[in-house]
């Protein structure tokens, strides 16, 4: 299908990446871009070329949840009237379980209830499930098995996070041990959050540190 | 317009009703008590780890007394959490003598953790509007709005989650369980005319009071009426027949025991287990 | 919302026409741009500036019928003809298919229609077993002697579990508003860690492999 026998140089290949990345639906991942490509590309050189190139336009070359995508520049926001869409509102309750299930993931319904407190309210997770911006990531080894939660693609898509390692203040937060969720020794205050199968007690098992950790990094 | 005469008492009394006004604004936006705690405790613009925790005790205890003298209906949860933070209070500003407590962490830990928490609460919070202030698409930024006829799908990738997979299997298995509905086994009952009947027939042996449970029949096999249905209809079917004159009906109090007996001689009812 | 006091330069027009055209859903026309400017500004010179500094680019400015959109140049259409390698998204009939093997394994295909209520179109297993999510199990040893379908490993990849003992049980329907406390009349849960022990004959075994075309065409 694809010229093979010709070996594009590098403003060819920079010109071929721009169009595929101008033409897509949806952020594309540097191995998407390279299979359409003639074998032996440097797609990482074609992309960063172009993001200089589009630095300080109109529409500017970002990463997203580890892919590529073209948008709009964000101080333009005014003039998009016509074609912002109406967004959903999310109370301050889903946003706080949003931030939490962001920074702290993957984590279980009981360890959100315990840092806000409070019992979650039914419909706060569906929405964010329904959403598409959090998703069922798995079960904790620990006693009842509950099922984990973590932020989808979509929401670093939404907003324009590379990777979760680029949540706004999240290295401080770690330094600071904020986003630990093991609770300091002898740590008891009453907790209405909590509900009878209780089941983050178990949580400074060693299985579970790891599992985060490698998570976090991974993505 | 009168301005000069206006006492400046008013002024102080107007300021009262806002101070109260906010207070049922604040209420309003709390979720719960840690919410109310992280709220007062900036209130003492120190280092949340810093945080003076007996004085935040008091200020919530005041937040509290304050909702329940305004009559607001408090969760539970704020009323546990306002006597678990008097204790603590009370343990901070004992001093710590006692050693046979042991198996309960220091106030000081058990107050740091506290702060801990708050610190916590708080971090998610500025999370939320850091998070918020972000370029957001379709809102701030956007994307290509009209992408090229052939569009290149990301090939690897397909767009169901979990969530998806969940809900697509309830919805079948709700809509499965909608079409195989079938009404099941009337729920059957012991007829009136039929209890009439019964009680007429054992009304000879009805001379003392008897309570109901031992006048209504007893079911013999699953298949039948219910008990309590056997009851019930034997109940009704005494009522008519007490508004016939035929029997008399007692109950000492509400919801206890009910004894029939019938009206003029005859011989007591012969109790089978 | 806009700031009409400013009056921005030249670079600075262009800037915001190229941020309208990428996003806007159509062709846009000069005096549709203009309309989303202040006032005064001079589109046409904005419009022949973008087109020059996108010459020969992967993207170029093109105009039709007096309208003026982006579109990837023509000399690298070939890369757009690609085909689609698979769905984006997972058809309804496809998604619920899959969750009725995922949570029923081994089922057969009349089980699976039994459940959903409706024959099922030739075209989605296929794409199931195509798509590597479903797998040919084995056979029922039943009259008739039916194939059943299991989810294969990619099934498990994709919805990230570890095993099929780790599938959202009905507690988590529960907590994520799916299933009300009042169960639909006969709802159970199958437990799919348990197709261990089926009354499956493997499939390994036969030589007929006619049969089996015969059987999973002929449906």
């Amino acid at each position: 299908m694809s010229d093979l026998s010709f070996q594009p140089d590098e403003a060819e290949i920079e010109r071929r990446v721009e169009a595929l990345l101008f033409a897509a639906a949806g952020p594309l991942t540097a191995g998407e871009i390279a299979a359409r490509l003639p074998e032996g590309c440097n797609v990482a050189r074609a992309i960063s070329g172009l993001r200089a190139r589009y630095e300080g336009r109109g529409v500017e070359l970002e990463c997203v949840a580890d892919r590529w995508r073209f948008r709009t520049a964000p101080d333009l926001a005014f003039m998009m009237t016509e074609e912002r869409e109406e967004p959903r509102r999310l109370s301050k309750a889903a946003l706080e379980t949003l931030a939490i299930i962001a920074y702290h993931q993957p984590v279980t319904r009981a360890e959100i209830e315990s840092v806000r407190g409070v019992t979650l309210s039914k419909g706060t997770l569906d929405l964010l499930l329904e959403m598409g911006f959090v998703r069922l990531r798995g079960r904790r080894r620990t006693p009842g098995r509950p099922v984990t939660y973590a932020t989808a693609d979509r929401f670093l898509e939404h907003f324009g996070l590379a990777t979760l390692y680029d949540l706004p203040g999240v290295q401080e937060m770690k330094a600071a041990g904020l986003l630990d969720l093991s609770l300091p020794v002898g740590f008891e205050l009453p907790d209405p959050g909590r509900s009878a199968d209780v089941d983050d007690d178990s949580l400074a098992g060693e299985d579970d540190t790891p599992e985060f950790a490698q998570d976090f990094v991974g993505n | 317009m009168t301005d000069a005469f206006q006492p400046n008492l008013d002024f102080s009394a107007a300021a009262e009703v806002e101070e109260r006004e906010a207070f049922v604004v604040d209420l309003d936006g709390y979720e719960g008590p840690l919410h109310v705690l992280l709220a007062l405790a900036r209130t003492q613009k120190v280092d949340l780890l810093k945080l003076s925790i007996t004085q935040l005790a008091e200020q919530y205890l005041a937040f509290v007394h304050e909702a329940r003298r305004r009559n607001f209906a408090l969760a539970a949860d704020y009323l546990v959490m306002a006597s678990w933070l008097a204790y603590l209070k009370s343990r901070l500003l004992l001093p710590r003598a006692d050693k046979d407590k042991g198996e309960e962490p220091p106030a000081e830990v058990m107050a740091a953790a506290l702060a801990f928490r708050l610190q916590k609460l708080e971090a998610m919070r500025k999370a939320v509007e850091q998070l918020m202030a972000r370029p957001q698409l379709k809102r701030d930024v956007f994307t290509r709005g009209d992408p090229e006829a052939t569009v290149i799908v990301p090939s690897d990738r397909i767009d169901a989650s979990l969530y998806d997979l969940m809900s697509a299997y309830v919805t079948q298995r709700r809509r499965e369980g909608a079409r195989h509905y079938s009404p099941g086994q009337r729920v059957e009952a012991f007829p009136l005319e039929a209890a009439r009947d019964w009680l007429r027939e054992v009304m000879p042996r009805l001379a003392d009071w008897t309570p109901l449970d031992q006048v209504a029949p007893h079911p013999e096999d699953d298949d039948g009426p219910s008990q309590a249905s056997y009851t019930a209809s034997t109940l009704s079917a005494s009522l008519e027949l007490v508004k016939e004159g035929a029997m008399e009906i007692r109950q000492t109090q509400a919801f206890a025991e009910l004894f029939l007996k019938r009206r003029g001689g005859g011989h007591p009812l012969e109790l089978t287990p």
